[in-house]
């Protein structure tokens, strides 16, 4: 009876135990000894798991061939995998840990922008750096993080030129209830109406649903010439089937897609979406030598059949941005670094020849694609040049900029 | 407690219907009871002795008649003003609160300010407190008060619900099988119970147990199918043709 | 907004019959041991992936007709699993039921994560099922048309099976008083087994269905579940034809709402009806009378 | 019940201990470690809440994200309007296309409006939504699933009204509380005291409540609703006000989690997180108010723990930790000691 009682005192006196001893380490941005540590925290688990775990193979990847190569400035990377469990506390909590406690000198990581956005005060506070490879609303621009994803202006606006460019003049609005498609539509909406067309009709659902009868119903009686779509992973499947079931035909009223990569297509049956297009800065199909050896590279170590994606490739080259960085600055420490990444100037990656601009966003080109019956994209169109990041648009959100 | 026949009446049940589904429970079902009067009612199983409980205590609603109580209607009232206007009711199956003391039990029984708001606090005023030592002693728990109800024995917690419905201080109470799965001795104790409880209290047994009924001495009501069957004293009613046809073609 | 409403009373009919698959298995196990099975979801789920393995062994315009006799065994099999080794177990506990399926469901999405990979599958429907006919300048889509044939099937199956064979006089007598059949000498814990059989069985083929609309991945119960446990909530115990026209009335009501507002908006809306509904009938639709003391 | 209890000659100790733990962690840990435990503490304060309402009155919430997210939300729009220069609206309202601040914002920068809605609002809210359904005799397995409907509907809606809620996103990026910069390590283990006391606070006053006739005619009407009613008490009350307190709870756990973790955002309040709450209480011990925050310590530090080096480990372990708990240990780890005691 006694003992049973002290196992219940030993387990919560566990509980504190337990978190005095999950702490410890220093606090050293100047890392001593032959390695440095790096941060990678993206969601191992929850809903965003499936997308965020082929981000941290890619960075995984990147600084794997970074230690093989010598590491950087003579010190091996050390990477501390955390998980942000798809919560945006999580990922402020785990960030925390890994910079305060553990002492990282960076972080590769975060998807949604939810997870940055809680992740963003701490690394001000901190006066760390976070390399965040997904494309998103803009609107942010922080000097302790890297937006390596694509701006509205490097994603969303090229793939409405294309569209107005192939005589597409009314447009209804389709996207999964979160951050990114509301303000991605907000902005579209507004040079939409300038350029004289029209928005037909704007509709969400859920993150995760999937019945979209009511959509449907109201697409089918607003005939747009084209739909422009911000659902996220699963969702555009049961989007898809229930388009198709209603006798829409993607053919003739076409879907341009944003969050549709090589690894939803993959999961959908590309049969469904054959023919509708995307738009990224990256396609697993972009002819280059190093996009090649990346893919390889990227199938060897996890599988053949893996699909590789635009945010797969901005987590890949962030690793490799910030060892160029850290070489040019010769340091480690994020102020250095961070202020020597937008100076870098053009450095290859497998989407090309990319750089930061002064505001940390990420020069780029975009390309529009078209879906093929094997999952992968046919590359229609680009952008042409490069683009410089543009966080706050200038239609919408006039008088805003971004001074660092 | 003199007066005239109207003050004397306490309870009046009046062409009651309980219909369930098609089944008619109690058909046009009436009685009435007067105050100090203790009255018992059988019948073979399914003659809607428990269903007139139900009825008084508002578990049931009836879809024809009314119930009268000190000459107001009831039957739409909620259970718990039911109760507070001085009905109590003993189920069949012991209803004591398993997880609480025996004491606890009383005391929540004996508790006469049932307001939520008042439940703030432990202290337990003192009549109430001798309520419960008294309910206690009639039904000889007080060396079990402490005790969780759920640890009683069958008998011991058909006499704890006796005592927490004797406790409330109602005027009428329903006692619905006081002594099912008693012994004959525990059955001839609660039938001394009822007794002493003397002229202040108005009591309806329903029971099978004929010894327990004549202990009782007290009028029988007879059901049958929902339905008044007879009324008068246990000899009386033993000796009836009809009630004894009634019986027997219940078990034959 | 004429086509609008005709094609949303469509869709809500539809939609009820998703409800309705989704809903009626746990509706009759609730009626029978008062328990909800928290892993009714991974039922649907599991009907899905059967069904995308059954198109990889038969492909063809049939598959998916065979698909949905092994959807049903096999998520009746799963049911019957977790009803004699957990549920049967914690049947006087029916909160405890409601939280210890909730870790099966758990397991059993990991499960199919680790088995079939997070990304999900596609089940192709074949080609008689992804045409659609326009009636009064309605589209009624074949899919959707088939979901309500089905629905309809199992709704006059079950009906059957409940009114006209000993297995339901069975059920009846057990739904009526437990204990009065027990003692009567009616084997309680098999009627308990096959009806929860039978139900998981039910949501099963709901997960063929739900196939034919979306994708089939480790977290597709959980978008139907909530739903169906509203239907459960406003159907009343015990009762098939009230859980059929609660099942009716949300599923209409979700897709008529959707004319006016979101589907979030709508998903709220469903939550305050369902609300307002108790207050006027807390019974349910169709209540069923006992004389069972519930307390 | 109590003599058992008395047997044991440790049990009163247990608070104690804890509290002792509680009192040396500033002196002992880092500051990101007693962050980590502060927020921890909160969750406590909730689970709290559940030993009332699921342990004592058998009301199965597993919407208790909601309540936690008022309050959340509520000490976020504070802070929120509190960095705000004045003029400006924040950021989110921006690019969601908003150019104006809602009218229920702008009382929450009073401090003393906004410590009013942390307690105030999911209290009011708990108990409106309880006696609807409570009054209505509705309950158990109904009120279960009607509160997890109610979870999923309330994070929907969170979401979906971006322009004036933050959405998805959820509200973050907070510099200071009532004047006190959040930055600063005083500032950390000054609300980690608040929060200590505010849990102390809790546990005390839940246990007078529970010992209190209100306690009693609460386990009452768990046992027997009905009984309860024929003895001439309507159980709706104790019913409602058990879980109006337990929303508190949940709320003032809500507002101190939102300060200690920076952000409050939909993925805590969800369908899913409003379960793992239950999970806690279920490990830790459903009667039991100690019992209760050890579970959500010990659950949280596991998750920390684990699910990082084993992501898929954690959910297998956690669904069959349920399980387990559930069917074998009904009364959690404080029954450990409980049964064999008996």
């Amino acid at each position: 009876m006694i003992r049973s009682r002290l196992l219940l005192l030993a387990t919560s006196a566990c509980a504190l135990a337990l978190t005095a001893c999950s702490g410890g380490g220093g606090n050293a941005s100047a890392p001593a000894g032959d390695t440095v540590s790096v941060g990678v925290l993206q969601s191992l688990t929850g809903t965003m798991a499936i997308s965020e775990i082929t981000v941290k193979n890619a960075e995984m990847l990147a600084i794997e061939e970074i230690n093989a190569a010598g590491g950087v400035m003579g010190k091996q990377i050390n990477a501390l995998v955390e998980d942000g469990a798809s919560d945006p506390s999580t990922f402020a909590q785990k960030a925390s840990k890994l910079i305060e406690s553990d002492g990282v000198s960076t972080v590769f990581g975060g998807w949604t922008s939810a997870s940055r956005k809680a992740m963003l005060p701490v690394f001000e506070r901190t006066k760390n750096l976070l390399w965040y490879p997904v494309q998103f609303e803009g609107n942010e621009c922080s000097p302790n993080i890297m937006y390596s994803g694509a701006q509205p202006n490097q994603q969303a606006l090229p793939a409405l030129e294309w569209a107005v460019a192939q005589g597409h003049k009314s447009f209804f609005l389709v996207g999964s209830d979160y951050v990114y498609p509301r303000t991605a539509n907000l902005i579209l909406k507004k040079h939409i109406e300038k350029g004289g067309m029209q928005v037909l009709g704007e509709a969400y659902v859920p993150l995760g649903g999937t019945d979209f009868s009511g959509v449907i119903a109201k697409i089918a009686q607003a005939k747009p010439a084209m739909i422009i779509n911000t659902l996220n992973g699963d969702s555009n499947v049961a989007f898809f089937k229930q388009l198709q079931a209603a006798g829409i035909n993607t053919k003739t009223m076409p879907v341009m897609s944003f969050s549709i990569g090589e690894q939803e297509a993959q999961a959908m049956g590309a049969g469904l979406v054959e023919g509708s297009y995307a738009a990224w800065n990256y396609f697993q199909s972009l002819p280059s030598d190093a996009n090649s050896k990346f893919i390889a590279a990227y199938k060897a170590k996890f599988g053949k059949d893996a699909a590789i994606t635009d945010p797969m490739v901005h987590g890949y080259l962030d690793v490799y941005a910030w060892k160029a960085a850290v070489e040019k600055a010769k340091s480690f420490d994020p102020q250095a670094v961070r202020k020597a990444a937008a100076s870098l100037g053009g450095f290859d990656t497998p989407m090309g020849k990319v750089s930061f601009a002064a505001n940390q966003s990420l020069v780029q080109k975009a390309y529009i694609g078209k879906l093929k019956a094997d999952g992968q994209f046919e590359i229609i169109a680009d952008s042409g040049k490069d683009i410089a990041p543009e966080p706050y648009d200038a239609l919408a959100f006039p008088g805003k900029t971004c001074k660092l | 407690m003199s007066g005239s026949a109207i003050s004397d009446l306490l309870l009046s049940v009046d062409g009651v219907t309980i219909d369930y589904s098609g089944f008619k429970a109690l058909d046009n079902f009436s009685m009435t009871l007067n105050r100090g009067e203790t009255r018992v009612v059988i019948g073979p199983n399914g003659a809607g002795k428990s269903t007139l409980c139900d009825t008084i205590i508002g578990r049931v609603r009836p879809s024809q008649g009314r119930v009268l109580f000190k000459g107001e209607e009831i039957q739409r009232l909620p259970e718990q003003q039911i109760v507070a206007r001085g009905i109590c009711r003993k189920f069949q199956a012991p209803g004591v609160l398993l997880t609480l003391s025996v004491r606890d039990n009383l005391a929540l029984a004996a508790r006469k300010d049932r307001r939520w708001w008042k439940s703030f606090g432990t202290g337990i005023p003192a009549d109430e407190k001798l309520a419960v030592e008294e309910a206690l002693e009639s039904v000889g728990l007080t060396h079990r008060a402490a005790v969780e109800a759920g640890t009683l024995a069958h008998g011991e917690k058909q006499w704890l619900e006796i005592a927490m419905v004797m406790a409330t201080g109602a005027e009428l109470l329903l006692l619905d099988e006081p002594t099912a799965g008693m012994g004959p001795a525990e059955t001839s104790r609660t039938a001394q119970l009822i007794l002493g409880l003397g002229d202040s209290r108005t009591v309806l047994v329903i029971d099978h147990d004929m010894s327990f009924v004549e202990q009782l001495a007290a009028p029988v009501t007879v059901m049958h199918q929902g339905k008044f069957l007879k009324q008068g004293s246990i000899a009386e009613v033993r000796a009836d043709a009809e009630v004894a046809a009634v019986y027997l073609g219940h078990t034959a | 907004m004429d086509a609008l409403f005709l094609n949303q009373l469509f869709n809500g009919a539809s939609l009820a019959s998703l409800y309705l698959l989704a809903a009626l298995g746990l509706a009759l196990s609730f009626g029978l041991m008062r328990v909800i099975n928290m892993a009714h979801g991974e039922m649907l789920m599991l009907g899905g992936y059967l069904a995308w393995m059954t198109l990889l062994v038969v492909p063809g315009a049939l598959g998916i007709i065979l698909a949905i006799p092994v959807a049903f065994v096999g998520a009746a099999a799963m049911g019957g699993l977790i009803q004699s080794t957990l549920i049967r177990r914690l049947s006087a506990r029916p909160l405890d039921t409601l939280l210890a399926t909730w870790g099966v469901s758990l397991i059993l999405q990991q499960g199919a994560r680790d088995l079939f990979g997070a990304v999900g599958v596609e089940v192709r429907a074949p080609e008689w099922l992804t045409g659609s006919f326009v009636v009064f300048g309605v589209t009624l889509p074949s899919a959707r048309l088939f979901i309500i044939l089905i629905a309809a099937l199992v709704l006059g199956g079950l009906a059957l099976l409940l009114l006209k064979t000993r297995i339901g006089l069975l059920v009846r007598a057990v739904n009526q008083d437990r204990m009065m059949a027990s003692a009567s000498g009616i084997d309680v814990k098999r009627v308990d087994f096959t009806i929860f059989c039978l139900g998981s069985g039910v949501a099963g083929l709901a997960g063929v269905m739900l196939a034919l609309l979306g994708p089939v991945t480790p977290n597709v119960g959980q978008s139907y579940i909530i739903p169906a446990f509203l239907v459960v909530v406003m159907g009343g115990l015990g009762s098939i034809v009230g859980t059929t026209a609660s099942a009716i009335i949300l599923g209409l009501f979700a897709a008529l709402a959707q004319i006016f507002v979101d589907v979030s908006v709508a998903q709220m809306l469903l939550l305050v009806f369902v609300i307002l509904f108790i207050q006027v009938r807390p019974q349910g639709v169709i209540a069923v009378k006992t004389r069972q003391l519930d307390a | 019940m109590p003599d058992l209890s008395r047997l044991d000659p440790l049990k009163p100790f247990l608070p104690w201990l804890l509290l002792a733990l509680g009192l040396v962690a500033p002196f002992a840990l880092s500051a990101y470690d007693l962050n980590l435990l502060a927020r921890f503490m909160a969750m406590g304060i909730l689970a709290l809440g559940l030993v009332l309402i699921w342990g004592h009155g058998g009301i199965l919430s597993l919407g208790q994200g909601v309540f936690f997210g008022l309050g959340g939300y509520a000490i976020a729009l504070h802070m929120k309007l509190a960095d705000l220069p004045s003029g400006e609206i924040p950021d989110f309202m921006v690019w969601s296309g908003r150019d104006s601040l809602p009218f229920w914002w702008t009382p929450f920068s009073s401090p003393a409006f906004t410590i009013a809605a942390i307690l105030i609002v999911p209290t009011l809210v708990g108990a409106l939504f309880s006696w609807a359904v409570f009054h209505r005799r509705v309950g158990g397995t109904y009120f279960a699933l009607i509160t997890q409907a109610l979870a999923l509907a309330f994070s929907t809606l969170i979401i979906s009204r971006q322009d004036v809620t933050g959405g998805f996103n959820g509200l973050t990026d907070f510099y200071s509380v009532f004047g006190f910069g959040l930055a600063s390590p005083g500032t950390g283990s000054g609300l980690y005291w608040v929060t200590l006391a505010v849990l102390c606070v809790a546990f005390v006053a839940l246990r007078w409540l529970l010992a209190s006739r209100f306690g009693i005619l609460l386990r009452a009407a768990r046992d027997g609703e009905n009984r309860v009613r024929f003895l001439g008490y309507s159980p709706t009350p104790f019913k409602v006000v058990a879980f109006a307190i337990a929303a508190m709870l949940a709320g003032v756990g809500g507002a101190l989690f939102t300060l200690h973790a920076g952000v409050v955002s939909p993925a805590l309040i969800g369908v899913v997180p409003s379960i793992e709450m239950v999970v806690w209480v279920a490990i830790g011990g459903r009667y039991s108010l100690a019992g209760a925050i050890v579970g959500a310590l010990l659950v949280n530090l596991a998750r920390d723990a684990v699910s990082s080096a084993f992501p898929e480990l954690w959910l297998y372990l956690m669904g069959a930790l349920f399980i387990f708990v559930v069917t074998l240990l009904p009364r959690g780890l404080a029954g450990l000691v409980k049964r064999k005691a008996a």
